[in-house]
């Protein structure tokens, strides 16, 4: 791969622009387009265009398959964490109301917050956790790349 | 209710919730934990909690009728809705009840059939199926229906598929589960959202007013309730839309079978049920028309066609895969007739074909945790090498059959008189005729377990060689059920009584008829 | 006294418990078998017990609850199955006995599991017995259909397997395909199921609807073996000789024909069932079967399969009656059952007998047997003379109020059927006998060899000697049992 | 107006020929393409639509991500699809037409595109927008819907997302070594001998080492029965299976 000079350099600049920009979809999402589900596929994506141009191997070391796989069930758990925490308040599951009373609407941005973080995290595991499950079998067929 | 009084308040209040909440999150923990046996502790801990839960909920719903849970503390139209009542109460009961069974029975058979590394995330499917299952029948608001069946359908494709350090055949048979499963999804949710665009929401109660004021509403309405008929019958496995059936139940771990078989048609039937007659109602025409022709018809060649199919199956399995397409057809054809005493008799035998089916795969399940086997033509002698697994499978099969004193005669007989007071002689008789297939295909294997001499090997005789203790018992209290609802089945009727008035109201009955 | 809710229970109760025991003491044959005739007798003296508050107009009831919606599961125990149940049980004790005999004097395999069946089925003959309304009577009729199955099907070989094959599937399937339509049909017309003497169904029931009812129970209970439901029973000939015993005289054939007489009296009630035009059509066919049965068991030479095909033609008797509907008929077709059981167990024990001792099945190769085994050949004698229905022997009675009732209802042509199947019985029944005692020995050197082993044998030859001497001793009891069965008939009716 | 008309029709237009080029092509490369492009345009027509949102998420998820996991599942098998006769064709092409008529029968009676006194722009469409404001403070009234109102159906995909991670886990592993192990009964296997598919595995039966075989002495049946079950450790045989591919 080392002869696609230019990709890598390209990417190396890119990479973090798109992590950063799944980011600001995921936190802009209370006023513009976005949120957890848009910004978790963004950033699973600046992690497999690093594996495309850097090797899988590179992007296993990076963001190894053990993260991944917790990653995976902690975006579950924050989201369902959030529920119970609301339950422990005394109210419904997913009542984001009940963590500042006396503001309704502030526990509802907390939650919402607290939600999509869940929602980002398993999405953007899932998505890698399916790239290196695909990327990491042996290919069928050696003569092609 | 004196043993309400005794459960702590946060329970009876929020018990319908964590019915769901607590084995999906169960299931995601599963993702985490290296350890097989504390991952099935958990699991069967949250099965048994999720019983216990789905058991208050009965008795609060004999107490008080219809629970209601507002999620997110929202107002129903506007928030999700959690909804128990006496239709769904017994099933959420039966499926809880279903996964604390076959869990027991889990522990041996799992490590017989799924990879060791993968048992812990192979109990999180599980959970998470189960957690979907639930779901889908506690749930009041549609579209939440629709996520629910997909949280089910996508790990049931998983677990299917898991068979395949059995059966390489496993991953064929989830393949065609997951493309039917997701054109079934893709009806269903399209008529999902014809309801939205005919009523503008999606709260199943809301939904149904605006509908009744309507007066049944337009084409959309109807087109809408066609789509989630057609696609809660691929669910269901109704006759021309059962193919990934047989596949997946004979490929899939032992495990997998049996709970899929006892519980998943049965949630996708519940719905049918659901948005049949709670949604929609009776005083539609196209409703009417739907079930009480199309369904009618299918059901019948269902119940007679599945049967013969069964007939000529090799594998027992299949036999037993063709024969729940039969048995799905009984329940329509009691649906179909639009009656209070045929939509009791369809639920009795939504109820009684759960244990009965769970318990014939259980025995199966054994029997190839012992001896490789699922061919019919490998039964041989088993009556002498697992006497008490092949008991079991004989209580169950004579059952299935219908014969007197087990559970299938019971939902036999109630469906026969309910045909005969619909006026529909002639489906008495096919009722018998699928019943009499039955005993051609069951009795086959009886025969050759019973009456053929047992296989050797290297020129000796295989020895006696029984089941674990934890895989009979499982297997034995699902029979000795059967026997229980065959000598006395008045609760179960009354549990499907009670669900029927539910579906036509007092001002209803005669409908359609 | 016990009180007759504990009396019916234990009815149940009681051989259920002994098959229970049975299974427990497989190791031990002694005591299993002792368990057997102590169960044997106990259930014989309930019964009698029972007949005692029956013949006092009483009618002991047992409701056991409601076992799916309105249906209903209950014992009500009126005299004809009081009848019923003192034959099964009477006959039980002598059966057990010969089963002893024949199943130690030939090494059978798997005798627990036999002794085990047996006791089941004969608590579902009970059960069918004491019945008190058709659903309870349908359950217990399958019950004995599956209890029954594993007996047939005893010896495991490919025979016994196509017999026990054809037995469940023409039993099972007749009784799903046609009895329980006709049981539900009869709970949607008439909204009970429950027996009651002149019959349940509304006055206003048309002919037609009864028509088609009768017509599904008459062929829907299989056990009565009326053509052409009837191929179940001779290829049940594959049992041990025990069974066919108890098969043909005792359990499964009579809970046949005691069903078709309790339905006929019981739920259409006499008249309406003579009113139904398809028992013309029933009757008809009986009387064809009992000459063509009859006709089939000429040309047997297997001594079992004559035997069954003689039943056969013996049972479609008692359908006879039942179809013919009149008082007479009916009580003639009641006695039927009483005589031809006394009459044709003693038959089959002595074919066990002789195949025991002998290992001879086959008619031909009874040449001279009778001066070896003379008791057997003479039970055999008075067992056939009973059957053709000479006096004075039990099973003159029933073919006399037979003709009586086909006289009373018109069809008096039917006694042509009757005529010619006596003849036909003498036909092809005493020629057996005749053939021992009167024909030279084939083998005489063998047969010194059996009169010397003879004692060995005891307990399969005593058996069909009291059963012989039983259907003698009937011809003077027929009077009482007449009328202990008239309450059957709604008043005034003989 | 008109010129919305025109772009939708456009759109749409364009994605029945990629949608009928997806079918027709049998190079599983241009295919893969394909539905980007394919989710490319709906992306576009769903913002001409004004469902930004969807929109968003078509083109990350769609155009995106999914043709990169496609192109990686691609690798994995032929580049091309194979010939599916015109006899298999005609049951799922009835069932599509017959779907197509069943939704146009439904058309005559939808309300208008956009049409505000719609039930699903009245009822709790409408209910949504003021309660947002009043409950949530929040200007994005779909992030309020999805993550709070019907935030349980968010949950609920969140596990379905994460059910089918579970499921990439379970049969193929995070580092491609998966699915070599083989299910074995605890026992004797008995009865390959005459399978359909015992051509491909072998057929003498298999006795594993937890065999409980024994001669015909009595005595014996029981000393080895013991044993057997004292012996926990099992070890894994592999039993050939029926494979049919």
């Amino acid at each position: 791969m080392n002869e696609h000079g230019i990709l890598r350099v390209v990417s190396k600049l890119l990479i973090p622009f798109i992590a950063i920009f799944a980011f600001y979809v995921q936190f802009h999402g209370d006023y513009g387009p976005g949120g957890g589900f848009q910004a978790g596929v963004i950033l699973a994506a600046s992690v497999i265009l690093y594996a495309l141009i850097f090797g899988l191997e590179a992007a296993k070391s990076a963001v190894p398959p053990s993260w991944v796989r917790f990653g995976m069930a902690m975006g579950v758990f924050l989201y369902g964490g959030t529920g119970v925490a609301t339950w422990l308040l005394g109210g419904e599951f997913l009542n984001y109301s009940v963590f500042t009373p006396d503001h309704p609407s502030h526990g509802q941005h907390y939650g919402i917050l607290l939600v999509e973080l869940g929602v980002l995290l398993a999405v953007a595991s899932v998505m890698l956790a399916i790239f290196y499950a695909f990327g990491s079998r042996p290919v069928n067929h050696p003569g092609e790349d | 209710m004196d043993i309400l009084s005794l459960l702590p308040p946060w329970l009876l209040t929020h018990g319908v919730a964590l019915l769901v909440v607590l084995p999906l999150l169960a299931g995601a923990a599963m993702a985490v934990i290296p350890r097989e046996r504390i991952a099935w502790t958990i699991t069967f801990m949250v099965m048994l909690i999720c019983m216990l839960c789905a058991l208050t909920l009965a008795l609060q719903v004999i107490d008080q009728g219809r629970l209601s849970y507002k999620m997110g503390g929202w107002e129903p139209p506007y928030g999700i809705e959690y909804v128990v009542d006496a239709l769904s109460a017994p099933v959420l009961l039966l499926i809880s009840a279903m996964a604390v069974i076959c869990l027991f029975y889990a522990s041996p058979s799992v490590k017989a059939e799924v990879e060791p590394k993968k048992r812990a995330a192979f109990y999180g499917a599980f959970l998470i199926c189960a957690a979907g299952l639930l779901g889908m029948v506690v749930t009041g608001d549609a579209f939440n229906v629709f996520v629910f069946l997909e949280v089910s359908s996508i790990s049931t494709y998983v677990l299917v598929a898991m068979g395949h350090s059995r059966d390489r055949r496993a991953l064929r048979a989830a393949y065609d589960y997951l493309i039917l499963g997701s054109i079934g999804a893709t009806f269903f949710v399209i008529g999902i959202g014809f309801l939205y665009m005919e009523t503008g929401t999606l709260n199943m109660a809301d939904m149904s007013n605006i509908l009744d004021g309507l007066d049944g509403g337009s084409r959309v309405a109807q087109v809408g309730f066609a789509f989630i008929v057609i696609g809660l019958g691929l669910k269901l496995a109704m006759f021309p839309l059962h193919m990934w059936l047989p596949g997946a139940y004979a490929h899939a771990p032992s495990f997998v079978t049996i709970f899929l078989a006892s519980t998943a048609t049965k949630a996708a039937l519940y719905l049918l049920l659901r948005f049949a007659f709670t949604i929609f109602d009776l005083s539609f025409d196209y409703v009417v028309t739907i079930l009480s022709q199309f369904v009618l018809v299918l059901a019948v060649v269902g119940m007679v066609f599945a049967s013969i199919q069964a007939i000529f199956q090799t594998d027992v399995r299949r036999v037993l895969a063709f024969s729940s397409i039969a048995q799905v057809g009984y329940i329509l054809l009691g649906l179909s007739f639009l009656t209070l005493s045929g939509l009791t008799a369809s639920y009795v035998h939504l109820i009684n074909h759960a244990f009965i089916k769970g318990g014939l795969f259980l025995a199966v399940g054994a029997m190839w945790y012992r001896f490789g086997i699922t061919r019919v033509a490998d039964f041989r002698g088993l009556s002498k090498t697992m006497p008490w697994t092949m008991s079991a499978f004989t209580i169950s099969g004579l059952s299935l059959i219908g014969v007197p004193l087990t559970a299938g005669f019971v939902s036999k007989l109630q469906l026969a008189t309910a045909a005969w007071e619909r006026g529909y002689g002639w489906a008495v008789g096919v009722i018998l005729f699928s019943s009499i297939l039955a005993l051609v295909y069951i009795g086959r294997i009886l025969r050759v377990a019973y009456f053929e001499t047992p296989p050797q090997i290297n020129g000796v005789e295989v020895l006696k060689n029984e089941a674990p203790l934890i895989m009979l018992i499982p297997m034995w209290i699902l029979a000795i059920l059967s026997i229980v609802i065959g000598i006395n089945a008045g609760w179960v009727v009354d549990a499907a009584g009670r669900a029927a008035e539910l579906l036509i109201p007092t001002q209803m009955i005669g409908r359609g008829l | 006294m016990v009180s007759p809710e504990i009396s019916l229970a234990l009815l149940l109760l009681i051989p259920l418990a002994a098959s229970g025991l049975t299974g427990l003491c497989g190791q031990r044959p002694n005591l299993r078998e002792a368990i057997t005739f102590i169960a044997s007798f106990a259930l014989l003296a309930i019964v009698i017990h029972l007949i005692g508050f029956v013949a006092a107009g009483q009618r002991p009831e047992l409701y056991l609850g409601s076992f799916a919606g309105d249906f209903e599961f209950k014992l009500i125990l009126e005299p004809l199955g009081a009848v019923f149940a003192a034959i099964a049980s009477s006959l039980w004790i002598l059966n057990s006995l010969f089963t002893m005999g024949y199943m130690r004097g030939n090494n059978e395999k798997n005798q627990t599991r036999f002794f085990l069946f047996v006791a089941i089925a004969i608590a579902a003959v009970m059960g069918i017995a004491a019945s008190g309304n058709l659903i309870t009577l349908f359950i217990f009729y399958e019950v004995l259909t599956l209890s029954t199955l594993p007996l047939v099907a005893h010896k495991g070989d490919a025979k016994a397997r196509k017999g026990g094959t054809i037995y469940g599937l023409i039993l099972m399937g007749t009784s799903l395909a046609f009895l329980l339509p006709a049981v539900i049909g009869t709970h949607v017309i008439a909204g009970t199921t429950d027996f009651q003497v002149g019959g349940v169904f509304p006055s206003g029931t048309s002919l037609l609807t009864t028509s088609i009812l009768l017509f599904l129970f008459a062929f829907g209970i299989g056990k009565a073996a009326l053509m052409p439901v009837h191929p179940w029973l001779p290829n049940a000939m594959v049992a041990p000789t025990p069974v066919s015993a108890l098969l043909h005289a005792v359990a499964v054939v009579k809970a046949g024909v005691f069903t078709m007489i309790k339905v006929v009296t019981l739920i259409f009630g006499p008249s309406l069932a003579a009113a139904t035009p398809m028992s013309t059509v029933l009757s008809w066919v009986a009387a064809i079967s009992i000459v063509v049965a009859s006709l089939i068991a000429l040309r047997q030479d297997n001594l079992k399969a004559r035997l069954a095909y003689s039943t056969v033609s013996q049972l479609a008797y008692v359908t006879l009656g039942a179809m013919l509907a009149a008082p007479a008929a009916i009580i003639g077709g009641a006695l039927q059952i009483v005589m031809h059981a006394w009459g044709k167990i003693t038959l089959f024990m002595c074919a066990g007998a002789i195949y025991t001792v002998t290992h001879r099945t086959n008619i031909s190769q009874l040449d001279g047997l009778g001066r070896s085994m003379p008791w057997v050949f003479g039970a055999f004698l008075i067992g056939a003379l009973s059957i053709i229905g000479a006096p004075p022997l039990g099973g003159s009675w029933p073919k006399y109020f037979l003709m009586v009732g086909a006289l009373d209802s018109g069809k008096a042509i039917l006694i042509a059927a009757l005529i010619v199947s006596s003849i036909l019985n003498v036909i092809y029944l005493i020629p057996v006998a005749a053939r021992g005692f009167l024909k030279p020995p084939a083998d005489p050197d063998i047969d010194a060899k059996i009169t010397a082993q003879k004692g060995a044998y005891k307990w399969v030859i005593i058996p069909p000697v009291l059963t012989a001497f039983g259907a003698f001793i009937l011809f003077f009891f027929s009077g009482p049992i007449i009328d202990f069965l008239m309450p059957i008939l709604p008043d005034g009716a003989f | 107006m008109s010129g919305h008309i025109i772009l939708d029709l456009g759109l749409i237009s364009m994605l029945l020929v990629i949608a009928f080029a997806i079918i027709r092509m049998r190079s599983l490369f241009a295919v893969v393409m394909l539905q980007g492009v394919y989710s490319l345009v709906c992306a576009a027509w769903f913002v001409s639509l004004d469902a930004v949102d969807v929109a968003f998420t078509e083109a990350a998820v769609g155009a995106g991500v999914s043709t990169v996991l496609m192109l990686a599942a691609m690798l994995l098998a032929d580049r091309q699809s194979d010939e599916v006769s015109l006899r298999r064709q005609i049951a799922p092409i009835i069932i599509v037409i017959a779907s197509g008529l069943m939704l146009f029968y439904a058309i005559g009676d939808m309300p208008i595109y956009g049409d505000a006194n719609s039930p699903a722009n009245s009822h709790v469409g409408a209910g949504y927008l003021d309660k947002t404001a009043k409950d949530i403070h929040i200007p994005n009234v779909v992030t309020a819907v999805l993550a709070s109102y019907r935030g349980f159906d968010t949950f609920g995909e969140t596990v379905v997302i994460f059910a089918a991670g579970l499921g990439v886990l379970l049969l193929l592993g995070l580092n491609g070594n998966a699915g070599k192990w083989q299910a074995c009964p605890n026992g004797v296997s008995i009865g390959l001998g005459q399978s359909p598919y015992a051509q491909l595995g072998e057929d003498q039966p298999k006795v594993s080492p937890k065999a409980e075989v024994a001669t015909n002495l009595p005595k014996e049946k029981k000393t080895i029965a013991k044993k057997t079950s004292q012996s926990k450790g099992r070890p894994r045989k592999a039993v050939p299976k029926g494979d049919v591919s």
